[in-house]
């Protein structure tokens, strides 16, 4: 009561707010500023302005805030009293849903989304999310972990939603509306219950009263910090789609835009993943030997359910969502080993995912607008033919997903398994690379499709595959038996054709083919040179401090 | 000459020939890999025999934070398998560059990257870098077998990929235990780097599962028996010259894996398993020969002669001593020297017999082709290792290093020796003698059917005279590269002098490691 | 000259012969590759004789010289250089192997001269003769077994020589496979004594052999064991003999090569090289001895009823090569060499003169349909009489005295070497019986269509050839004997070798004539000085009281035969149904092929087949890896499954989930 | 009055939450019942303010309050949206995504 009766005194006076370090702030004042000015700028009557100037406007604010988070880098500092710490690993963090941001947009350039939701709306709630992100990654604080959580998630609900002609959206939109508010209600109620055990908000504190519990008798006995911990760990395991609480993930992929899709599939998942690292290796840090054993049984049973759940599937982006599950699980192991090794090699495996995702992504925007079979994998046969830059892109993508070397796939596989091992997790790596042979089961057959099968639509009029010299060899001795060879024919016809169709898919759309492939050459550029990556993420792991 | 430049060559040409027109790209690309084998001979010449260490040496950071060393050299392991290697391939892409391909540019593309992933793992003298091109050349054979194959090749290439990534990914995690195990407990910086890791004895529980990822992967991809169940589809569905190099020499980078990484690394592991591979080789070598009895896909017996022979190289090995591994060693040369020429030799088989690799159909083909058939003799004869080939002193050898380590298991080695005699000849009376099978028609080889056997035979005579060639370059190496695993198994001369003195590092290690959580 | 120089050119002759013919296959017409086959090995005998004399030149103590060209497989602590060792042994082995080759190359030139691969045989039978000189001139074990193994795949080539026939394809790849048991055999014995003396060099070996083993040590015993088993399969003793009837399907020259002069002889050669080795291992020599006794019955029995003329032939081969291992199993070692010698010229001289009828009679080869070829053929009758004189052991003839210099010798040494002894005996009458059934049922009785034909100065000639061995029509391209055939009486080649041959089966014994001359044994001394088996040679007396028994008992067996196939034809018709079990026994050669084909061959390609067709299909295909495929399949259907669509499915579960966490937290904390 | 009693209220509600969204198939009563769990929350935390006499809890629970309205908000929306559309709302009959 005390307090209450304070109030109006303290109103009264002059109100001292805490100082701000707006150049720290300026990533989040800059998506923030954005967002309205692209809402407003969408309110603006000429089409014309919507169509361009919406998204321009987006790409600048975008590109802007990526600008501020790289010249933040090195200068770690906690703002508004302890709220938000935006160190290297928010600002890393942030690089990544900023990229995963852009590429959205270029992908729903042409897309149906904007234009039945408003470009207006579309991109300014999209840069909303962002900033959601933004935040919630550099929380220290449990009412802005919440804040941001929220801010992240209602306007993905809308974007899922948005192409509100076609019913799986809407479908989608619902499901994770309602799936996503339990897992909020869930969220929240297990922070009220740290609270409650803790009496403080802030990380620090929460930190302090969870490893003296950790240093009477190693465990921590008060229930209700421990089902507070339950409850948090649920609440971010939804956003990353961590099994048992995955199965919204592929409806919503299936169902919501494909830009959006990429931009869950990339961004949430960083972000879901990097709220993780922020709360347990630094809030609950404490008590890391009582959740470090069950967020490795999640890990294990989200990378078997994942890669098993994404076989036979016959949707690319449902395919993809399952294989998602199970790249959660790789990165949450990196969550369990707790150790600044753990967070760069997860922080890596999130930038190496974006990466990879986007280009697989962006070729599946680009097969739905060219062919009939939409997001069907048979959309992607004798695509090596006709289109062979998009062709590449895919197949990088799907072997570099596999952890094939010479991608950064294999890179960021390599890290995790050696922080695993030097966190003596090794069962898990073993775990991981089981999870990665399963894959093999369906990316394999991604790439089968584009190289080996023929597309259906163009009729057989090229030369067989193998062309026959008079003295021989047969089918059998060079290659192509005779019906590999019908099999194979138009697919296979020489590089005319294809280039042709290079041409052709380029023309449609060359944003989407530039994404595709700049994310392609950077997965592989950086499964040769990974220097540059690994020297982002090592900041983003001193950026934790107190572990070892 | 940096060894890089040997190694990254075929990559580039193929590369560039991605952009040449189909007319000349076979033909660019078979110079570019004649070039790359004159480079390789450079360095075999340059090579000086009879020092154990390294030579050529490369060594540049690749990734720091893994320590990871972009490290290459030759030595008596490595010289002549890249020379083979080189040698192999530009058979393969001669005999390539003769035939029309569907998309050449692409076809030679991923020729290329095998060869260059090929070259790598052989010379690679990192762990991780040796991990990583041993996955990688797996790749371009996915593509090679997928899209110029034949048959059910889809199935065939996946299973392949499949069955030989599972092991080694294990291995990946295995080779990643070895770098952080090791400089844990020995507190050093993590590294990979073979003479580093060789300097920081793992303890005895961690080499043996370790040791059990490293050797499931190379047995996949020998492949020895149970684990060959990739073989006949992928075998059959293979284009030829992809199936000669991958025979000739993909499976020899496992076997080379076992010398270079596992006897080295985990000689503890390598005594402690030493009777449970030798099983398992031998029951290869039976089992495979009894295969390769009945079957009437050419091209099968071909495969499952190669898994026999592979079985004897794998007893060479792991007999632990310096005679069975210099045999192995020398073992591998030859089997790549004999079964590449004789996949194109079938090549050639086929063409006269309607198409067909089925031995029911061939028949009565030497008749008019003299020289295919006197040339397929020397190379079945050459296969079944018969004396005074350089294929019999590799077996010799072999069985003389088993023979000293462990008796019954040579003696029952030598019924492989039998078979092999039977099938090859089988082979080679069932298709070239008897009666004219029915779509035969036989006629002389042509000259685009010579460049894939006549250099090999060349060499394989060459062999035959002067097998020393081939050993002189490796004994010390081998003799280096087998000691631990010779001392822990107590059969080195200075075994017991020496124990005590060597391998307190062991136990040390051992009990401290016991002594963790 | 080094004498070691002109060993080598001796060897160098016919592999350059078989390169320049083999190379130059094509631009060869008509018999230039006969010509040049049979010059290079006339070159190689003539330097065969070169170096005899000048290893005549060293005193006594210094005729065993090696000479060392490059390092041929030395290795960590393997001395195996390419290098060759002349002494007596090897230069007696030359001298045979070379001349007698020289001759059956003459007796091919004419005797093959229509077949459709006249080259390609003369650079087989060039590359046989260098294989049998490596074998014989090797200084290390890493050689022998080389030639050892160039042999074997020699006599695969010309025994399945006409390709087209599967008789002979199968006859070659038996004999192969049989001969790469030997190699084995071979090279485990090597193991097994490189393991004690650490060298394979003969010379070393054995200097170092008496001093590293004791005497009957088991290693040892396993060596000499294996090294016999070696010996065995080339010299087709019992249980590896199966292969020498069967290869009989390669042309007539061939056999006379293989069995004569080459291949057979290696195994008595090897025997007498390694001699230091088998006396300080009594026990595998007795097995030597008594196996080869049983060979010399064995093979005689069989001899008795088999109806092909060249299996006659054949038989008798083995059962001499019988007596030859007997002997240098026992330490008759100049007694062995020289019968080996002696044989090599009779029996040589046999085949040839069977060939001859054998083309007389357009291929067929089965006595039932021959007789009465005395006056169409006399001088094949001369050679072929002579050959068999010789073969029994008639004074004068030359195995007359080798022979029994063997069983003497076996005599000499007493105890149970008697019953070897008499063992020989026994086989010395059969041999004259089944040799005068071939002379008589050939050449006496009424003469068939063919000789009438041949007497009217007409060679018979069949219009459709036939595969004598199975019946199936030949096809007539290639890979069959040519068109015409050759008989003696018309072709010089032929006849000029036969008679050289003749001559020397009659005189050839004066090498060796107890009381008279002892140059072979003498000149061999210098190789088995080291012999400890006691080797003052057996009174002159002895030896003729012996050579008297052995020609007695040689005339009873002729009387025999005389009396069965001439004096009463239908005696033998007799005989056989009397004794109907055992001729059914003996005609299915004691069942030998029966036996190994039933107990080592069926098993193993049921194996085979048993593998590809289920092992494969079930278990690795299947549960390996069909197996683990399904159950990955099966728990992706499960979660597809449990993908309902249901939002309220989905919120269940994560209920479930949350429920689990929170009671997993606050289990494990209290 | 001890704690535990807020507790335990707002578990019951939490729970009773939760079954709603179990059980009921109309989209509307399934965002009542979110509302209830989220409420549960609020509760918990303005008893915890109160216990640990900091304000803390109670704004957080004024921000849950605002989630949960912008919640509702979305979601009463997209129910709109469907019926424009002819869609049934009824949450089983949403199951066109499924496997």
């Amino acid at each position: 009561m005390t307090i209450v009766g304070h109030v109006p005194l303290v109103a009264s006076t002059h109100i001292k707010g805490p100082h701000i370090d707006w150049l720290a702030l300026s990533p989040i004042v800059v998506l923030t500023i954005g967002a309205l000015v692209v809402l407003l700028v969408g309110l603006l009557g000429s089409s014309a302005a919507r169509r361009r100037v919406v998204p321009a406007l987006t790409l600048l604010t975008l590109g802007l805030s990526i600008g501020f988070e790289v010249a933040r880098f090195k200068h770690d500092n906690s703002i508004i009293s302890g709220a938000l710490q935006v160190d290297d690993l928010a600002l890393v963090l942030d690089l990544i849903f900023s990229s995963a941001a852009i590429a959205a947009v270029l992908l729903s350039w042409r897309g149906r989304a904007p234009e039945e939701a408003g470009h207006g709306e579309y991109h300014s709630l999209l840069l909303f999310s962002v900033l959601g992100m933004a935040i919630l990654v550099s929380s220290t604080n449990l009412v802005t972990l919440f804040l941001g959580f929220e801010l992240l998630s209602i306007p993905l609900y809308v974007l899922c939603a948005s192409e509100a002609r076609r019913e799986g959206s809407l479908e989608s939109g619902l499901k994770y509306l309602v799936i996503g508010s339990v897992g909020s209600a869930t969220l929240a109620y297990g922070l009220a219950l740290i609270y409650g055990a803790t009496g403080s908000m802030d990380y620090t504190v929460i930190a302090a009263t969870v490893s003296k519990g950790g240093l009477l008798g190693g465990v921590l006995t008060d229930p209700m910090l421990l089902t507070g911990i339950a409850l948090v760990i649920v609440g971010f395991a939804f956003k990353a789609s961590v099994a048992p609480f995955h199965q919204w993930t592929p409806d919503v992929y299936e169902g919501a835009p494909t830009p959006i899709t990429a931009f869950m599939a990339t961004a949430t998942k960083a972000a879901a993943i990097g709220i993780f690292l922020r709360f347990f290796d630094v809030a609950a840090i404490g008590a890391q030997n009582q959740w470090a054993p069950w967020l490795a049984a999640l890990a294990a049973f989200t990378i078997i359910v994942g890669n098993v759940g994404a076989l036979g599937q016959s949707s690319l982006k449902r395919m993809l969502a399952y294989s998602g599950v199970g790249q959660a699980g790789y990165m949450l192991s990196g969550v369990v080993v707790g150790t600044q090794l753990g967070i760069q090699a997860t922080v890596f495996y999130l930038a190496a995912y974006l990466l990879i995702n986007l280009a697989a992504f962006a070729v599946i925007v680009a097969r739905q607008r060219e062919s009939a079979d939409g997001d069907d994998i048979s959309a992607l046969a004798g695509l090596g033919a006709r289109n062979p830059g998009l062709a590449w892109a895919m197949t990088i993508a799907m072997l570099a997903l596999a952890g094939i070397p010479g991608t950064v796939g294999f890179i960021g596989k390599f890290y995790l398994i050696r922080a695993l091992v030097a966190g003596s997790y090794t069962w898990l790596g073993i775990a991981i690379v089981i999870g990665s042979m399963i894959s093999l089961g369906y990316y394999l057959r991604v790439v089968a499709t584009i190289w080996m099968r023929r597309a259906p639509e163009i009729p057989v009029d090229r030369t067989p595959g193998l062309v026959l010299t008079p003295t021989g060899p047969l089918p059998a001795i060079a290659g192509g038996s005779p019906e590999a060879d019908a099999e194979l024919g138009p697919g296979f016809d020489g590089e005319h054709g294809g280039a042709d169709a290079l041409e052709a898919g380029q023309m449609a759309q060359p944003e989407v083919a530039i994404v595709a492939l700049v994310c392609a050459v950077a997965t592989v550029f950086f499964g040769i040179l990974p220097q540059p990556l690994f020297h982002l993420v090592s900041h983003a792991g001193s950026a934790i401090t107190g572990l070892f | 000459m940096s060894l890089s430049i040997l190694i990254w060559l075929p990559l580039v040409v193929a590369l560039v020939g991605t952009a040449l027109p189909r007319a000349w790209v076979g033909r660019w690309n078979a110079l570019g890999a004649v070039v790359t084998l004159g480079i390789a001979i450079s360095f075999l010449a340059r090579f000086s025999t009879g020092r154990a260490g390294l030579q050529f040496v490369t060594d540049k950071v690749w990734i720091s934070e893994l320590g990871i060393h972009y490290k290459l050299g030759l030595d008596g392991l490595n010289v002549l398998l890249v020379v083979l290697t080189a040698l192999l391939f530009s058979v393969s892409f001669a005999w390539s560059a003769r035939r029309e391909w569907d998309r050449p540019q692409l076809f030679y593309f991923h020729l290329g990257l095998a060869e260059s992933a090929v070259l790598g793992a052989f010379c690679a003298q990192d762990l991780a870098l040796f991990v990583t091109l041993f996955d990688l050349m797996l790749i371009p054979f996915y593509f090679l077998t997928g899209m110029w194959g034949s048959g059910d090749r889809v199935r065939a290439t996946t299973k392949l990929v499949i069955y030989t990534l599972v092991g080694s990914f294990l291995m990946l995690v295995a080779a990643i235990a070895t770098g952080v195990l090791a400089s844990d407990q020995h507190g050093t910086p993590l590294t990979f780097v073979f003479s580093a890791l060789r300097a920081l004895p793992l303890s005895h529980t961690s080499q043996e599962w370790i040791f059990l990822c490293f050797a499931l992967a190379f047995l996949v991809k020998m492949p020895l028996v149970p684990f060959h169940g990739w073989l006949p589809d992928a075998y059959k569905s293979m284009p030829t010259p992809a199936v000669a190099v991958f025979s000739g020499v993909l499976s020899k980078v496992a076997a080379y894996g076992f010398l270079r990484v596992v006897l080295t690394l985990f000689p503890y592991a390598s005594v402690h398993y030493q009777t449970l591979i030798l099983l398992i080789s031998l029951v290869s070598i039976i089992y495979a020969t009894a295969l390769a009895f009945t079957t009437n896909d050419t091209r099968l017996v071909v495969a499952y002669s190669s898994v026999a022979q592979l079985g004897f190289i794998t007893l060479g090995i792991f007999s632990l001593r310096p005679t069975g591994s210099q045999g192995a060693l020398l073992q591998m040369v030859n089997h790549g020297l004999v079964t590449a020429p004789l996949f194109f030799i079938v090549a050639a088989l086929a063409s006269r017999a309607g198409g067909s690799e089925d031995l029911r159909e061939m028949g009565g083909i030497a008749f008019r082709a003299p020289m295919l058939a006197s040339l397929f003799l020397i190379v079945g004869l050459a296969t079944l290792a018969i004396p005074g080939t350089s294929n019999f002193v590799g077996e010799f050898l072999i069985l003389l290093g088993v023979f000293q380590s462990k008796l019954a298991v040579s003696v029952i080695a030598f019924l492989g020796v039998i078979g092999a005699a039977y099938y090859a000849l089988r082979l080679y009376i069932r298709s070239m003698h008897n009666r004219v099978g029915p779509s035969v028609q036989s006629r002389e080889v042509e000259p685009r059917e010579l460049i894939g056997i006549v250099p090999l035979v060349a060499v394989i005579l060459a062999l035959a005279l002067f097998p020393r060639f081939g050993l002189e370059r490796s004994e010390r190496t081998v003799q280096a590269t087998v000691a631990p695993a010779q001392l822990l198994a107590g059969s080195h001369p200075a075994a017991q002098a020496l124990r005590d003195a060597r391998l307190n590092g062991f136990f040390l290690a051992a009990s401290s490691e016991r002594g963790r959580p | 000259m080094a004498t070691t120089t002109f060993a080598w050119i001796v060897l160098l002759c016919p592999l350059v012969g078989t390169i320049l013919i083999g190379g130059s296959f094509k631009v060869l017409k008509g018999r230039t590759a006969g010509v040049i086959g049979t010059a290079v090995i006339g070159l190689a005998f003539a330097f065969a004789i070169a170096t005899l004399i000048s290893l005549l030149g060293h005193g006594p103590q210094q005729r065993e010289l090696t000479s060392s060209v490059w390092d041929y497989a030395r290795t960590l602590n393997i001395d195996a250089r390419m290098s060759i060792l002349v002494d007596p042994l090897s230069v007696f082995m030359m001298l045979v192997v070379t001349g007698v080759s020289m001759l059956i190359h003459l007796y091919s030139v004419a005797y093959m001269a229509s077949d459709r691969g006249y080259t390609r045989f003369f650079a087989y039978l060039n590359f046989f003769v260098f294989s049998m000189l490596l074998l014989v001139l090797a200084a290390n074990f890493i050689l022998l077994i080389a030639g050892w193994a160039f042999v074997g795949a020699a006599s695969y080539m010309l025994i399945s020589f006409w390709y087209r026939r599967t008789t002979a394809t199968k006859a070659g790849l038996k004999a192969f496979v049989i001969n790469v048991v030997g190699d084995v055999g071979l090279v485990l014995g090597t193991f097994f004594i490189f393991g004690h003396t650490g060298t394979v060099d003969f010379v070393k070996t054995f200097h170092t052999v008496p001093h590293v083993f004791v005497r009957d040590s088991p290693d040892l015993v396993a060596g000499a064991m294996f090294l016999l088993v070696g010996a065995f399969a080339k010299s087709a003793q019992v249980p590896l003999h199966t292969w020498l009837p069967d290869a009989m399907e390669g042309p007539t020259p061939v056999s006379a090569l293989i069995h004569a002069a080459t291949m057979v002889t290696a195994g008595v050669y090897i025997i007498a090289r390694m001699h230091v080795i088998f006396e300080l291992a009594p026990a595998a020599a007795d097995v030597g001895a008594i196996i080869g006794g049983a060979t010399l019955l064995i093979a005689a029995s069989i001899g008795l009823v088999v109806t092909d003329l060249k299996r006659v032939i054949a038989y008798s081969t083995m059962s001499q090569i019988g007596y030859m291992v007997m002997a240098v199993s026992v330490g008759a070692y100049s007694a062995g060499l020289y019968h080996l010698m002696t044989h090599a010229f009779f029996k040589a001289l046999l085949f040839m003169a069977a060939g001859s009828v054998i083309s007389a009679m357009g291929g067929v080869q089965s006595l039932d349909r021959m007789g009465g070829f005395r006056k169409a053929m006399p001088f094949t009758f001369g050679a072929f009489l002579i050959g068999g004189l010789a073969l029994c052991g008639l004074p004068p003839f030359s195995g007359w005295l080798s022979k029994d210099d063997i069983i003497g010798f076996l005599d000499h040494r007493g105890g149970g070497f008697l019953i070897l002894g008499v063992v020989g005996y026994v086989g010395t009458l059969m041999t004259a019986i089944y040799t005068f059934r071939m002379i008589f049922r050939t050449f006496f009785g009424e003469p068939v269509p063919e000789a009438r034909e041949l007497q009217e100065g007409h060679l018979h000639h069949v219009d459709v050839p036939v595969n004598p061995a199975n019946g199936e029509v030949e096809e007539l391209d290639v890979g069959f004997p040519g068109p015409e055939h050759h008989i003696a009486e018309r072709a010089m080649p032929m006849k000029v070798a036969m008679s050289g041959l003749a001559l020397l089966a009659i005189v050839g014994g004066v090498a060796q004539v107890p009381g008279v001359d002892h140059a072979l044994s003498s000149f061999l001394d210098t190789t088995f000085a080291d012999s400890t088996i006691i080797r003052d040679e057996h009174s002159t007396s002895a030896a003729w009281i012996g050579l008297i028994i052995g020609a007695a008992i040689a005339l009873a067996g002729i009387g025999i035969a005389y009396r069965v196939w001439v004096v009463a034809p239908g005696t033998s018709a007799k005989l056989i149904e009397r004794f109907a079990p055992i001729h059914k026994f003996l005609i299915n050669k004691w069942y030998f092929d029966e036996a190994i084909d039933f107990l080592i061959v069926r098993p193993t390609l049921w194996f085979g087949r048993f593998g590809n067709t289920a092992i494969e299909r079930v278990l690795v295909a299947g549960v390996i890896t069909g197996g683990t495929v399904s159950i990955v399949r099966a728990c992706g259907a499960l979660v597809r499954r449990a993908q309902t669509g249901f939002l309220r499915y989905y919120a269940a579960a994560v209920l479930a989930g949350i429920t689990l966490t929170a009671l997993y937290f606050l289990i494990t904390s209290s | 009055m001890a704690i535990g009693w807020y507790l335990v209220v707002s578990a019951l509600i939490f729970a009773i939450g939760a079954a709603g969204v179990l059980t009921r198939r109309n989209p509307l009563v399934i965002l009542l019942c979110l509302e209830l769990m989220l409420n549960a929350a609020n509760l918990a935390l303005v008893a915890f303010a109160r216990m640990h006499g900091n304000a803390d809890g109670q704004i957080f629970a004024l921000i849950v309050m605002v989630v949960a309205a912008c919640e509702v908000t979305v979601g009463l929306g997209l129910i709109v949206a469907m019926y424009r559309r002819k869609l049934p709302i009824d949450v089983d009959e949403l199951n066109e995504l499924n496997g």
